[in-house]
């Protein structure tokens, strides 16, 4: 790889980090709006509003950066980078399209995807723990909790896609790729995107920032720019999310005419998945704790044992 | 839940079909500012008040339950009209204000109002940027005088009002006075020939 | 793979979270030209619904909830073992045997869950 | 950190020198020494949350260790274990108990010589252990794959299966264990309550 090539996918990886997660937000701002029978956004940028996220971020820029008396104050200023940076650095692992389209392939991809995106929740723990506040500590025990049930059923989803490749890599997988995986590995879809969504703390899974409770939960305390930060780590954490559910469950580049325009494939798969993520959220009131505890340990987790068991079994038979 | 559907999970469903569809649908929203909203009858906006028909009796301020009408008011000697009468005094309103940051629009200085001197009216475009600027004078109370609709019409076969079987009952009375002043001045011939056909009718 | 492809793997990994930092980093530089400045008591203090806040952030909650911790982390534990497999266990050489491996190993955590159920420890209380 | 160093130093002519060392050797000291610095902060600091976010950036460092080693997949374990649960399980465990905001004194031990002893002296254990099992071996990254996880699954499941059914024996006797020490006795009296 030469330094220009080098270049011009960091530019690419940064380019998509911060422009799709704001498509991301405009959409669910318009679908949010017409599912609840308003329109949302329409006057930034004239047409529709398209600029109203954009808009927010100059507002959030020229906002003064407020850290309460009682907060640890470097704790308090770092946390939203450690919230942010993980996704940025999980993009370079997905694959666009077919061949050289990816930032870089990895060998252990899901392995190292997974693991980085763990890091991130230690953003909203060191908020929640930084402010000084009870609602910032009740959010960050309530994120903690969520994250522990969650991430094992999608470790075990995920578990399964790779025994079906045989492979950890992202592009491996793909390459393994065939359309009856969509069937075989269909339980394993859903429990990944159950649990992926739980880890974001989207509604229905919004316990840890649910606004009627504890106000924002761990970002209660954060102003301007830190809490706009925060807030693209949840749509940044919707794309990674989609996107990696897309490659790993819904053969990401491929289907028909996939040589010339795999990537708009991957791009359509993963905008649809983000479709039914603001779906979700218009759709379904708030889980409560114990409910969300029940689903994780009595759903979620046999369900994706049974999976791995099924495409352990169908691998080895037909292997 | 309160009946557990066929298969599970068909709740789940039904709920994403209702958004779904809400979605395809024209959505509610009314366009404020550049289209202004089609308010229902009788909608409390602001109270005004008519200047004209205020006695300064102190009814309202007395009864509102906020304190948040403020009048002032000096009295006014009327000279008699005619030579030997009493002089009359008479109250004259120098300062009606509604402070509209504690007004909570229960509407009873309307109701007690026995003169008919407050109204509600629908303007609510009043909106300030600061508290102070909620306490409104009896000029612009009185410019919103202006905006309040004509009362709603009665029902088909309603009774008349009362203030309009009085009023036609006096206008009756002085046209018929009138008449029969008429008919003592023109002569008795007049009256005669006037009197002769009305007695065919019962 | 080779070496070089390996360390350049990693090192563009390296890089992405680089130009993270450096984002963030250009944000907030960005930010500190253009925001006011005007710290005052009242902003500074606790946010509490509006009234003062009462005592410290800590609140008292049942050790009860910890369990759930020492779940996962073992589970955690148990499941990174299937990676490893995942990659190997249809190669020739592996199969059934290895996939009845797996299933023992698998078994013996799912009877601990089970355990765990019954005991009750997976209902909310 | 030492053992490569070591390797380097005494395998002699068999490979490159240690006077010249390549740029993931330079790395390699560089991040050891950050370790090293946030893992004496770790016990030094006197804020106890302070002690468990250090404690990430040690286990982070040693991550980038072993991705330098070429050890990709146990890298990205140790990632998801040690930061994403083990602290994860900490910092919760400290919140629901008490994590207090600023210095506390009760995190000055009397006993601090002492456990300064007993861990220079384990680690002087484990280094010269290390240093001898190893001492004639050297790593060349120029073959690398001896990391990935594939190497990892053949190995475990070819030579070190048996070890491997055992562990889940111990994770179950973990499991058990956790459960029972987080209910005390009257607890069954209190859920029929």
């Amino acid at each position: 790889m030469t330094l220009f090539e080098v270049l011009v996918r960091l530019v690419l990886v940064l380019l998509c980090f911060l422009v799709l997660p704001l498509v991301i937000g405009q959409t669910e701002h318009k679908v949010m709006g017409h599912m609840q029978a308003r329109v949302g956004p329409i006057y930034a940028g004239g047409f529709h509003g398209w600029a109203q996220l954009v808009a927010d971020g100059v507002k959030f820029a020229q906002k003064e950066d407020v850290v309460p008396a009682g907060a640890d104050r470097r704790v308090f200023r770092l946390a939203p980078a450690v919230a942010l940076i993980p996704y940025m650095v999980v993009l370079i692992a997905i694959p666009l399209g077919p061949g050289d389209l990816v930032g870089r392939s990895i060998d252990a991809g899901v392995f190292f995807v997974l693991a980085v995106m763990g890091v991130g929740v230690l953003g909203s723990l060191m908020a929640g723990w930084a402010s000084a506040n009870k609602f910032s500590l009740l959010g960050a025990l309530r994120t903690a909790a969520q994250l522990m049930a969650y991430e094992l059923p999608m470790l075990l989803a995920a578990a399964s896609v790779a025994m079906a490749a045989g492979t950890l890599s992202l592009t491996g997988i793909l390459g393994e790729w065939q359309w009856w995986w969509l069937p075989w590995q269909a339980v394993g879809a859903v429990v990944f995107f159950t649990a992926g969504l739980a880890e974001l703390q989207r509604p229905p899974f919004d316990m840890p920032v649910a606004d009627s409770e504890i106000i924002f939960g761990a970002y209660t305390e954060y102003t301007g720019l830190r809490f706009a930060l925060f807030l693209l780590a949840e749509y940044a954490g919707i794309l990674v999310l989609c996107a990696l559910t897309t490659v790993l469950f819904l053969g990401g580049w491929h289907g028909p005419w996939s040589g010339d325009v795999g990537w708009l494939w991957t791009l359509l798969k993963t905008g649809l998945l983000a479709f039914v993520v603001i779906w979700l959220r218009v759709s379904y009131p708030r889980l409560r704790e114990d409910q969300l505890q029940k689903l994780a340990w009595t759903g979620l987790i046999p369900l994706a044992l049974g999976q791995l068991v099924l495409t352990g079994i169908v691998r080895v038979a037909t292997a | 839940m309160t009946r557990m559907s066929k298969f599970p999970g068909a709740g789940l469903a039904k709920g994403l079909a209702v958004t779904l569809r809400t979605m395809t649908k024209r959505s509610v929203t009314q366009g404020y500012p550049e289209v202004l909203p089609e308010l229902p009858p009788r909608s409390r906006g602001v109270i005004a008040l008519f200047e004209e028909n205020c006695t300064v009796c102190m009814l309202c301020a007395r009864e509102c339950p906020d304190w948040c009408i403020y009048i002032d008011s000096h009295k006014e000697v009327v000279p008699a009209k005619e030579p030997g009468a009493r002089d009359r005094t008479r109250n004259v309103l120098d300062r009606f204000a509604i402070d509209f940051a504690l007004c909570m629009y229960c509407g009873i200085c309307v109701e007690v109002c026995p003169f008919d001197a407050l109204f509600w009216s629908p303007e609510f475009e009043y909106a300030t940027e600061d508290i102070q600027q909620l306490t409104h004078e009896k000029d612009t109370l009185r410019a919103w005088m202006w905006t309040v609709p004509a009362p709603p019409a009665l029902d088909e076969r309603a009774e008349e009002p009362k203030e309009l079987t009085m009023a036609r009952r006096a206008a009756d009375k002085l046209a018929k006075e009138q008449a029969q002043a008429a008919s003592e001045a023109s002569g008795a011939s007049a009256s005669e020939a006037s009197e002769a056909p009305e007695d065919g009718t019962p | 793979m080779t070496a070089h492809g390996y360390f350049s793997t990693y090192g563009l990994v390296g890089l992405v979270l680089l130009v993270g930092a450096g984002f963030v980093a250009a944000a907030f530089s960005a930010n500190r030209l253009l925001r006011p400045d005007a710290p005052s008591v009242e902003k500074l203090m606790t946010y509490e619904c509006g009234v003062d806040p009462v005592g410290e952030g800590w609140a008292q909650t049942h050790i009860r909830y910890y369990i759930y911790a020492y779940l996962y982390v073992i589970f955690a534990v148990d499941a990174i073992y299937l990676f490893p497999w995942a990659t190997v266990f249809a190669d020739p050489g592996f199969g059934a045997t290895t996939l009845v491996e797996m299933f023992v190993f698998v078994g013996f955590l799912a009877v601990g869950l089970l355990y765990a159920w019954r005991k009750g420890v997976l209902t909310w209380t | 950190m030492s053992a490569l160093a070591a390797a380097a130093d005494l395998s002699g002519s068999g490979g490159p020198g240690f006077l010249s060392p390549t740029g993931a050797e330079v790395a390699f000291v560089l991040i050891g020494l950050v370790v090293l610095g946030s893992a004496l902060l770790v016990v030094t600091t006197k804020q106890i949350v302070h002690a468990a976010l250090w404690l990430v950036v040690t286990l982070g460092g040693l991550a980038a260790e072993y991705l330098l080693l070429t050890a990709e997949f146990i890298a990205w374990v140790q990632v998801l274990i040690y930061i994403g649960a083990v602290v994860v399980l900490l910092l919760f465990g400290l919140m629901l108990t008490r994590a207090p905001i600023g210095r506390s004194a009760e995190l000055d031990s009397a006993s601090k010589w002492p456990a300064l002893l007993v861990a220079g002296a384990a680690a002087a254990t484990l280094l010269t252990v290390v240093v001898d099992a190893f001492h004639a071996a050297y790593l060349d990254l120029g073959e690398t794959g001896d990391g990935s996880a594939r190497v990892t699954g053949e190995s475990l499941f070819r030579v070190w299966v048996l070890p491997f059914e055992v562990l889940s024996v111990l994770l179950l006797a973990a499991l058990i264990g956790a459960i029972i020490l987080s209910r005390s006795r009257g607890d069954d009296a209190d859920r029929r309550r």
